[in-house]
């Protein structure tokens, strides 16, 4: 059992590379944060997985929580930051486009 | 022979006596006249501790007193000794003479902060003595430095330009060789040693140096001591001539340049010692040095106009007798430049009162401007003559004795060469000064050259100068106390 | 340097230099002394208590030090006019989670405070959660109502209640007779024994930590969102 | 209460600083008073330890009560509780000067301007009093800290200088760090003297490890102290910053940084390890010998009077790393005593500059134009602290200069006299170009107008007595542990002669 | 045992739609796209994850275990609140900030640009 | 196989002097302030990731003691609690608790780290709020920038 | 066993330090900041400093990305390397 | 009476947390959640002006609701899946934005349908304005399923029973 949480962990970081990919390549910044969401996700797991393998899940358990609820935050901050940079809201423009589309 | 020794504390009463008086001279800044009684008050009463340890130090004993222990093995120590005696004496005697000379002068000229000036001719003094007592060469330090500091004030006090300019000079040379030369020379010592430096009469370096070393520390002490004014580094006194005359005349003739050269000599005699300086015959390349200065200096004096830069080329070239006489390593010449600091000092400073004086009656300074000044201020001019005399070192005049001696002693010891250059110069003094007084006395003024009443200067400076030619004059014939001092001194340093 | 720096004989392995009598003292030494199992809890909160009270006077200092540096007081500096002010358009969904989170949030940093003898966690991580959940609030709705719950000048309270609390236990040993931070002089207070007023007072201190990571978190938040004005947030 | 005394050098101020922050967000008035208050209880505790060293030799205090390895440890010898003394009356004479200072530059951020300096303080002491390495970091990034801040608080470009310093201090500090986490790996123990015990009692001299963190701690702290080449972020964050902080920041943070060098040579590696298994010292005194002259002569190039203060500590910092690397008993004493010699001039002519920036409200040399007539006490004050960086003999900076040269000459280190001889030639030249233009004024008057100028500014305009009484104690102080040198001295002798650090021959 | 295979079967689906998100979030075309991928990947396969591992904490069955087996659970409850927000967030940042949408129609451009 | 397992004991290393020389060069040479702030909190991380190398042991578990050990230690030493559950270090429960050293990791460099950590991030809100005065009164990030406007405004 | 993760989250670790420093867009680098302070929480979790990695997840996650992504929202975005 | 069914609730989550149940532990539990109470209760619940028995209703329907979102959950990864793996350049993904409305009043009920729009095959919620939802649909087919109002319906039922 323990083999498979270490293939299952080794397997979650195989799937963080094209994450990885979007964060290096992502044209926006905007694509990096959601890849950065996706990665944090992503270490929550692997951290009770780390857990599973020190047989001491439920000392991991906490800051597995604490780390999902900071990640919400990071990406909640990010998303006010683009908030806040564009005044002009473009939901409107947006959808005008797509009627004209 | 070993003196006996006594503790005392007369000598740190004597250096501090000065020192206490600045209290008095700042409290009663308001009340001039006051002020000016402090001042006399405090150097009568220096004077009077300095006679009071005469017999006493006649008698060939030395009074000493440890007063702190401010490094480890190094003390702030005083002891009096013939040579500090000797050197005391002129100076706490010349500072009532110059007090009183400055009063005239300074009200004469309605000076400013005059209150400034008399404090720090009081800490001059304080430092003056304390050299004059130190009992090894830490506390000789500090009171160097501490006279370095305390003139400065004193060299500036126009607070114009020139004064700039000239105080800039006298600290930069001051300080500089203090700092550069004599701190690590001293702390050389002082590692090489181990030991509290306490001048001995026949030097305490022997057994602990070589020969190198010796040579190096010498120059470092001669070069050091840029006061004394040997050659390169003699700049700073022409330029030290900005200051008020009195303080021309404290510097040139009393305190800062006797300073210089009492170090070195002290340094020579506490520290080497004669014997060692003899043994490994470094005393010719002081000699040298020194001869070289005499002549060039009085070269220089010969065409400077300023009557004070002459006077200072003169002092430049006087201050090199001096190490001179002691750089002979002869009982005859030492005594000889021991008594030198005084004569010379007396009649230095008569010669800078009568510059004062005609500075404050006419405003002329060049030398080309007095023809037949004698007619108009003929005490000052008489006062003049003799300090030439005594200068050049002809009879009459104190200044002889102790060429004599410097001669002597070179004859002596055999060196003729020396002796050329002491005669030659005396030539040269007496061609710089000669055709002062004879053109002051028997030249026709051109007209319109001085304003309609030219008199003699304040009272107060006329008596002061009057005061002291007369002195020049009192020991030519009664030279014993000197004599004796320089003579006590010089066979402690020399066994014969 | 990096060259160098290899030369050493490293070593996961369990025995090299390091396995010192120090780190064996803590190890096994700890809970018997203590009574703390979480091993970290106890070398920060009370062998190196000292270290820790210093920890958290650095986080304070940060704080003021950002106060210090960054906030603008007074009418001449209030560059933005109240009414134009950013107004946030509110987002519903946001807003709701965040309301729903908020307090479970703390509770949980009060959690990991409390039970930082038994698990990871303690004083300053408490802390940091407990100030998070304030950014929290700051970014779903905007600054000023988190503000409004936690004033500028009750952040200094809190920070300053913190290290108080924290110096007090140290200062209460001193006066009790034993040295700076001696909390086992404690238990003539507590009343009970040495080593559980050693635990209790831990706890104590924590909390004090706690205080103070939480004020100063969201000052520091507070401050670097509104350049200084405390007036409108990320 | 007085075997609990090393603590309580700690707790005044600390306690007080958060009070200050508390309180004094609302009444501003409080601040100083509390401030002056609790840095006077942290001088008292100092001297009282200090006179329980005299007395009864080292203390130990063991903090939470647990022997050392375990616990945090204040090993308190000559040594610190000399430094701490000095440190916390620094700290108080500055904080005097502070009372008009502080509320014209910052007047919104009194309370913050307070704390970070209490919290300075301590932290500062802390470094001093402590005898565990990592607490040493601790203390160090509160000190760190503060200072960034005190400095920022300054106008424009001293924000960017306390950038730099961020940076430079941040790279200072991890090394640090670092060094300590190798001796960790090598000696398991973070106590300084056990270091030292296990070092010797493995014999781990020879390691690699040890030797990189000893490279490290010491580039570390020589970043931390501006070293010559590692000098870059001082100038200017001393010269920008206000007043007080300069003020406080110029005599100790440096000061405070060559202590503890001091203490892990002499502690932690050891005599022996340093100066003779490293064969160092030669390119360590060398680099001083650049230090003072670089720092001496950068400082001849500057006009504004702080900026030229500021160089002046480089050169300053050169003298003592070189005095401590000459491996010798008179050099290394000289260095201690220049350390407390340093601080109080240091601190002597920054309260001058900042009492002329307050006056005149320039920076540069001009204004010291004729202030001797305007403020001759103050300007006394200023003499005393110059005369002390020159080295003139009854200063304090004679004596340390005194013993520095003669380690220098015991050690056969001339080049480091030398230098030591020039860069005092050079303060020369720069202080008396100072007391010339406060003498002269800047544009000489021309020979018949000096009863007009003195008509002109007759008012004499001391500075103010908050500010005024402090350079007058601090000119005290110098002059009074000049004379009173050699007691002081018998307190570092008997703390650096266990050492056995070689004496002459070599 | 049985636990095992549930934790297994669990984990595996979970890590197949962790790949489904990853692929996703490389292939897809613009932004929203991808959003949907991240947003919609991550959540269920954390909980699937998470709860394969709450069941195989239960193995041995104690009220601790219980407990660590909630607070799993609670793990994902909380990201099943939060994931959701996140995305709406983010994607509504990405609205603000001006992502263009891509459509199927203009097909000749970079469709990023 | 050896050889692999020896470096990958030591890649901690290796990869933390990686890490510190990119944060240490950011620190120099990058231009920007943020960029340098970010470059000193990875050097900081780094000289954390080497605090914590140390103290990993092999085979040893978080510095935390099993709940039986507690449990143990509080109980009557009497009754011995024989419920070793998954966990089969436990050494024993006789009379008093017996913890192995060589089970746990070392708790000493976790405490150091936590302060580390903790002074990481207020130098680096330090540092922050210092950029952003920086810009508030250049209004540039820019270290050359603000050096350029130094020289042209004086 | 944890090892493999050790050295896997290294390489990651190497990877993002270089990439947060590389990126030109301030906020993208605060965010890449953050998955590097992630990364690094993993880690320590693996060498069991539960309480290091519990504060880094609270810190380097939480609190300093929000830090940065404040500053970078009160000064500039771009940054010119 | 709210604060303490916040109380209790709040508490109830403390004993999940601790796992501890010694006396010292349980009082910090007690004070821990009166504090938060204290602080924040009001952050929990807007509406307060439901009965006791709407509450029990909603706990007890809601698992349900759960159960379904799980399932639509799983639909939308499989759809996310199966769009990831076909090949080509993905001919079915046809992105659009719809505007749907809803009749749900409460926030807290427009919250849980936007984001179980979210959780739903193909679908995000990007704002609500008022009644309407801007929605991203990332197919022809996701948006006919978004279109009819089943979802809405349920969450409805157990929300806003006196709706509809």
């Amino acid at each position: 059992m323990e083999n498979f949480f270490t293939l299952t962990g080794v397997a979650i970081f195989a799937l963080m590379l094209p994450i990885l990919y979007r964060i290096i390549v992502g044209p926006t910044a905007i694509d990096r944060i959601v890849a950065v969401n996706m990665i944090g996700t992503k270490t929550m797991v692997l951290l009770i997985i780390i857990g599973m393998l020190f047989k001491r899940v439920d000392m991991f358990v906490d800051f597995a929580l604490t780390y999902a609820l900071l990640n919400f935050i990071g990406s909640l901050a990010a998303a006010r930051f683009f908030d806040r940079v564009n005044p002009e809201k473009q939901i409107a423009k947006l959808e005008t486009k797509e009627q004209e589309s | 022979m070993s003196p006996t020794n006594i503790t005392s504390i007369i000598p740190v009463l004597a250096c501090l006596a000065s020192l206490l008086a600045v209290l008095p001279i700042v409290l009663l800044r308001s009340k001039p006249n006051f002020r000016e009684g402090a001042t006399f008050v405090a150097g009568f009463l220096k004077f009077g501790l300095v006679l009071s340890m005469l017999p006493t130090i006649l008698d060939g004993t030395t009074i000493s007193y440890t007063l702190w222990e401010i490094v480890p093995n190094l003390t702030i120590g005083f002891r009096v000794d013939g040579l500090g005696m000797l050197f005391a004496l002129v100076a706490s005697s010349l500072w009532i003479v110059t007090s009183l000379y400055s009063i005239g002068y300074m009200r004469g000229l309605k000076e400013h902060s005059q209150t400034r000036f008399y404090s720090f001719f009081a800490v001059s003094l304080s430092a003056t003595i304390g050299v004059a007592f130190a009992a090894n060469l830490f506390t000789l330090y500090l009171f160097y430095e501490m006279l370095s500091l305390a003139t400065y004030p004193l060299v500036t006090h126009h607070q114009d330009k020139e004064a700039r300019t000239g105080g800039r000079t006298y600290l930069t040379h001051l300080l500089t060789t203090s700092i550069g030369f004599v701190l690590p020379a001293l702390i050389f010592v002082f590692v090489k040693t181990g030991s509290s430096m306490e001048f001995a009469g026949s030097g305490f370096l022997k057994g602990y140096i070589g020969e190198t070393e010796a040579l190096i520390l010498l120059l470092l002490f001669t070069f050091g001591f840029a006061k004394s004014g040997l050659m390169p580094f003699h700049s700073w006194l022409p330029g030290a001539m900005v200051a008020p005359t009195p303080v021309s005349a404290l510097l040139h003739a009393v305190a800062v340049v006797k300073v210089g050269v009492f170090c070195i000599l002290r340094v020579y005699s506490g520290v080497f010692g004669l014997e060692f300086l003899k043994e490994l015959d470094l005393g010719t390349i002081i000699t040298w040095i020194a001869a070289f200065t005499i002549i060039v200096s009085s070269l220089i004096a010969l065409s400077q106009d300023n009557l004070k830069r002459r006077l200072a080329f003169s002092t430049i070239g006087q201050l090199s007798y001096i190490i001179l006489g002691m750089a002979l390593l002869t009982p005859m010449g030492a005594t000889g430049s021991m008594m030198h600091i005084a004569m010379h000092a007396f009649g230095k400073i008569t010669l800078f009162f009568c510059a004062g004086a005609i500075f404050e009656a006419t405003g002329k300074k060049k030398i080309s401007q007095m023809v037949g000044i004698g007619k108009r201020m003929p005490i000052t001019m008489i006062a003049f003559f003799i300090g030439s005399l005594s200068i050049v070192g002809i009879p009459l005049a104190g200044g002889f004795w102790s060429k004599f001696y410097l001669l002597y002693g070179t004859v002596q010891e055999g060196q003729y060469a020396m002796l050329a250059v002491l005669l030659t110069s005396s030539l040269l003094n007496a061609a710089y000064f000669f055709p002062i007084v004879f053109k002051a006395f028997f030249c026709k003024p051109e007209e319109s050259q001085f304003e309609a009443k030219v008199e003699e200067a304040h009272p107060a400076a006329v008596a002061a100068l009057s005061l002291t030619a007369l002195v020049t004059v009192v020991f030519f014939f009664y030279p014993e106390p000197f004599y004796s001092l320089a003579e006590a001194a010089a066979s402690q340093f020399i066994s014969f | 340097m990096s060259a160098v720096s290899d030369f050493p004989d490293w070593g996961d392995p369990h025995s090299p230099a390091n396995s010192y009598r120090l780190s064996q003292g803590y190890i096994t030494d700890t809970f018997p002394q203590t009574s703390v199992p979480n091993m970290v809890t106890a070398v920060l909160a009370d062998y190196r208590g000292y270290d820790t009270m210093f920890e958290t006077v650095v986080i304070f200092t940060a704080g003021i030090a950002i106060i210090g540096i960054l906030r603008r007081y007074g009418p001449k500096d209030k560059v933005i006019p109240e009414q134009k002010l950013y107004k946030k358009e509110p987002d519903l969904i946001v807003e709701t989670t965040c309301r729903l989170m908020i307090p479970i949030i703390q509770l949980f940093a009060l959690y990991v405070v409390a039970h930082g003898h038994h698990s990871p966690g303690g004083g300053f991580q408490g802390g940091v959660i407990f100030g998070a959940s304030f950014i929290l609030l700051a970014l779903a709705r905007d600054l000023q109502a988190a503000q409004k719950w936690v004033p500028e000048s009750r952040i200094l309270k809190l920070a300053g209640t913190g290290i108080f609390i924290y110096a007090g236990f140290g200062f209460l040993c001193l006066l009790l007779g034993s040295n700076f931070l001696d909390y086992a002089i404690l238990h003539k207070v507590m009343g009970v024994t040495p080593i559980e007023a050693r635990s209790h007072s831990m706890l104590g201190v924590e909390i004090g930590v706690a205080f103070t990571v939480t004020a100063i978190m969201f000052s520091i938040y507070s401050n670097l969102a509104s350049n200084g004005y405390m007036k409108e947030g990320l | 209460m007085i075997e609990q005394s090393p603590a309580l050098i700690l707790i005044p101020p600390f306690l007080v600083a958060i009070l200050v922050a508390l309180v004094g967000f609302r009444y501003q008035k409080v601040c100083f008073p509390l401030t002056v208050l609790s840095l006077a209880g942290s001088v008292v505790a100092c001297v009282v330890t200090l006179m329980r060293v005299i007395e009864g030799g080292t203390i130990r205090y063991f903090i939470a009560g647990w022997a050392p390895p375990f616990g945090i440890e204040f090993r308190i010898d000559g040594l610190n509780a000399l430094v701490a003394v000095t440190v916390s009356s620094v700290g108080l004479l500055a904080a005097i000067y502070s009372k008009n200072r502080v509320p014209a530059e910052n007047p919104d951020k009194v309370s913050q301007y307070y704390t970070l300096f209490l919290l300075l303080i301590t932290g500062l002491l802390g470094m001093v009093i402590t005898g565990d390495a990592f607490n040493l970091y601790v203390m160090l990034e509160v000190a760190a800290l503060t200072s960034y801040a005190l400095i920022a608080m300054g106008p424009k470009r001293a924000t960017l200088a306390a950038y730099k310093y961020v940076i430079m201090g941040t790279i200072g500090a991890s090394f640090y760090l670092l060094g300590v986490g190798y001796l960790y790996i090598k000696t398991g123990s973070l106590n300084m003297f056990d270091i030292h015990e296990v070092l010797k009692a493995n014999d781990l001299f020879g390691s690699p490890a040890v030797l990189v963190a000893f490279i490290m701690i010491t580039v570390g702290v020589w970043i931390k102290m501006a070293f010559f080449p590692l000098h870059a972020w001082l100038p200017n964050s001393y010269a920008y910053a206000p007043t007080t902080s300069s003020a406080i920041l110029g005599p100790l943070v440096t000061k405070v940084m060559i202590y503890v060098m001091i203490r892990l040579t002499l502690t932690v590696f050891g005599v022996e390890y340093t100066f003779i298994q490293l064969e160092w010292s030669n390119i360590v005194v060398w680099m001083s010998v650049l230090a003072i002259l670089a720092g001496s002569i950068s400082a001849l190039a500057q006009t504004d009077l702080r900026k030229m203060l500021a160089f002046l500590i480089i050169a300053e910092v050169g003298y003592m790393v070189g005095g401590v690397w000459l491996a010798d008993e008179t050099g290394m004493i000289g260095a201690i005593y220049h350390i407390i010699a340093d601080a109080f001039m240091t601190l002597c002519v920054f309260l001058f500059a900042g009492i002329l920036f307050a006056k005149t409200g320039k920076r540069d040399l001009s204004a010291m134009d004729g202030q001797f007539k305007k403020m001759p006490l103050t300007l006394v004050g200023f003499l005393v602290g110059a005369f002390s960086l020159i080295g003139i003999p009854p200063t304090a900076g004679f004596f340390s200069k005194w013993y520095l040269i003669q380690g220098g000459i015991n050690s056969g280190h001339y080049e480091y006299v030398i230098a030591l001889l020039i860069s005092s030639l050079i303060n020369a030249v720069l202080f008396f170009r100072m007391i010339e233009i406060a003498y002269f004024g800047v544009k000489p008057a021309e020979g018949h107008d000096h009863n007009h100028s003195s008509d002109h500014d007759s008012g004499r305009s001391e500075a103010s007595a908050s500010m005024l009484i402090p350079l007058l104690i601090t000119a005290a102080i110098l002059l009074l542990i000049g004379i009173f040198n050699k007691d002081l001295v018998a307190i570092i002798t008997d703390f650096v002669s266990p050492f056995n650090i070689a004496s002459g021959a070599r | 045992m049985i636990n095992e295979i549930i934790c297994i079967v669990m984990v595996l689906s979970g890590l197949l739609f962790f790949v489904g998100g990853a692929i996703g979030i490389i292939r897809f075309p613009d932004f929203y796209t991808r959003m949907h991928a991240a947003g919609k990947g991550d959540t269920m396969s954390v909980f699937l994850i998470l709860m394969g591992m709450a069941i195989y904490q239960l193995n041995d069955f104690s009220l601790a275990n219980l407990l660590v087996a909630g607070k799993i659970f609670f793990i994902t409850i909380f990201i099943m609140w939060a994931g959701p927000t996140s995305t709406h967030a983010l994607i509504k940042a990405g609205i603000d900030e001006g992502q263009k949408v891509w459509t199927r129609k203009d097909e000749k451009g970079d469709p990023e640009a | 196989m050896e050889l692999f397992e020896a470096i990958s004991t030591k890649i901690n290393y290796w990869v933390y002097i990686v890490i510190m020389m990119i944060g240490l060069f950011a620190m120099i040479s990058k231009n920007n302030l943020i960029k340098k702030l970010i470059g000193m909190s990875i050097f900081q991380t780094a000289i954390i990731l080497f605090y914590v190398s140390i103290g990993v042991k092999e085979g040893a578990t978080i510095p935390i003691l099993y709940h039986d050990q507690v449990h143990a230690a509080h109980g009557d030493h009497g009754e011995a609690d024989t419920s070793h559950g998954e966990h089969g270090a436990v050494e024993s429960h006789e009379a008093d608790i017996h913890i192995n050293p060589d089970d746990f990791t070392n708790p000493l460099v976790h405490v150091l780290m936590l302060t580390a950590i903790v002074v990481g991030v207020s130098t680096l809100g330090v540092g922050l709020a210092i950029t952003q005065k920086l810009h508030r009164e250049f209004g540039s990030i820019e270290e050359h920038e603000i050096l350029e406007i130094i020289k042209s405004g004086k | 066993m944890i090892w493999i993760f050790d050295s896997i989250i290294l390489i990651f670790l190497v990877v993002t330090a270089i990439i947060s420093l590389q990126v030109k867009d301030l906020l993208s680098a605060s965010m890449i900041f953050g998955v590097y302070s992630f990364l690094m929480c993993l880690l320590w979790a693996g060498m069991a400093a539960v309480d290091v990695a519990f504060t880094e997840a609270a810190v380097g996650a939480g609190v300093s990305a929000v830090f940065l992504i404040a500053t970078v929202f009160r000064t500039s975005r771009r940054s010119s390397d | 009476m709210y604060r303490l069914s916040i109380f209790l609730l709040l508490f109830g989550i403390w004993i999940v947390f601790s796992g501890q149940f010694d006396g010292f532990h349980l009082t910090l539990g007690v004070l821990s959640a009166a504090f938060i109470t204290a602080i924040s209760s009001s952050f929990l619940f807007v509406d307060r002006s439901k009965g006791f028995g709407d509450r029990l209703r909603e706990i007890v329907l809601l698992p349900g609701f759960l159960l379904w979102m799980l399932y639509q959950i799983l639909l939308s990864n499989i759809h996310i899946l199966k769009l990831a793996f076909s090949s080509g350049d993905i001919p079915e993904v046809q992105p659009s934005l719809v505007r749907i409305k809803t009749n749900l009043r409460t926030d807290f009920g427009k919250w849980m349908l936007a984001n179980s729009i979210t959780l739903t095959p193909g679908t995000i919620t990007i704002s609500i304005e008022g009644d309407e939802l801007l929605i991203h649909s990332i197919s022809k087919a996701t948006t006919e399923g978004v279109m009819d109002d089943s979802m809405e319906r349920k969450i409805a039922r157990i929300f806003e029973p006196e709706s509809k």
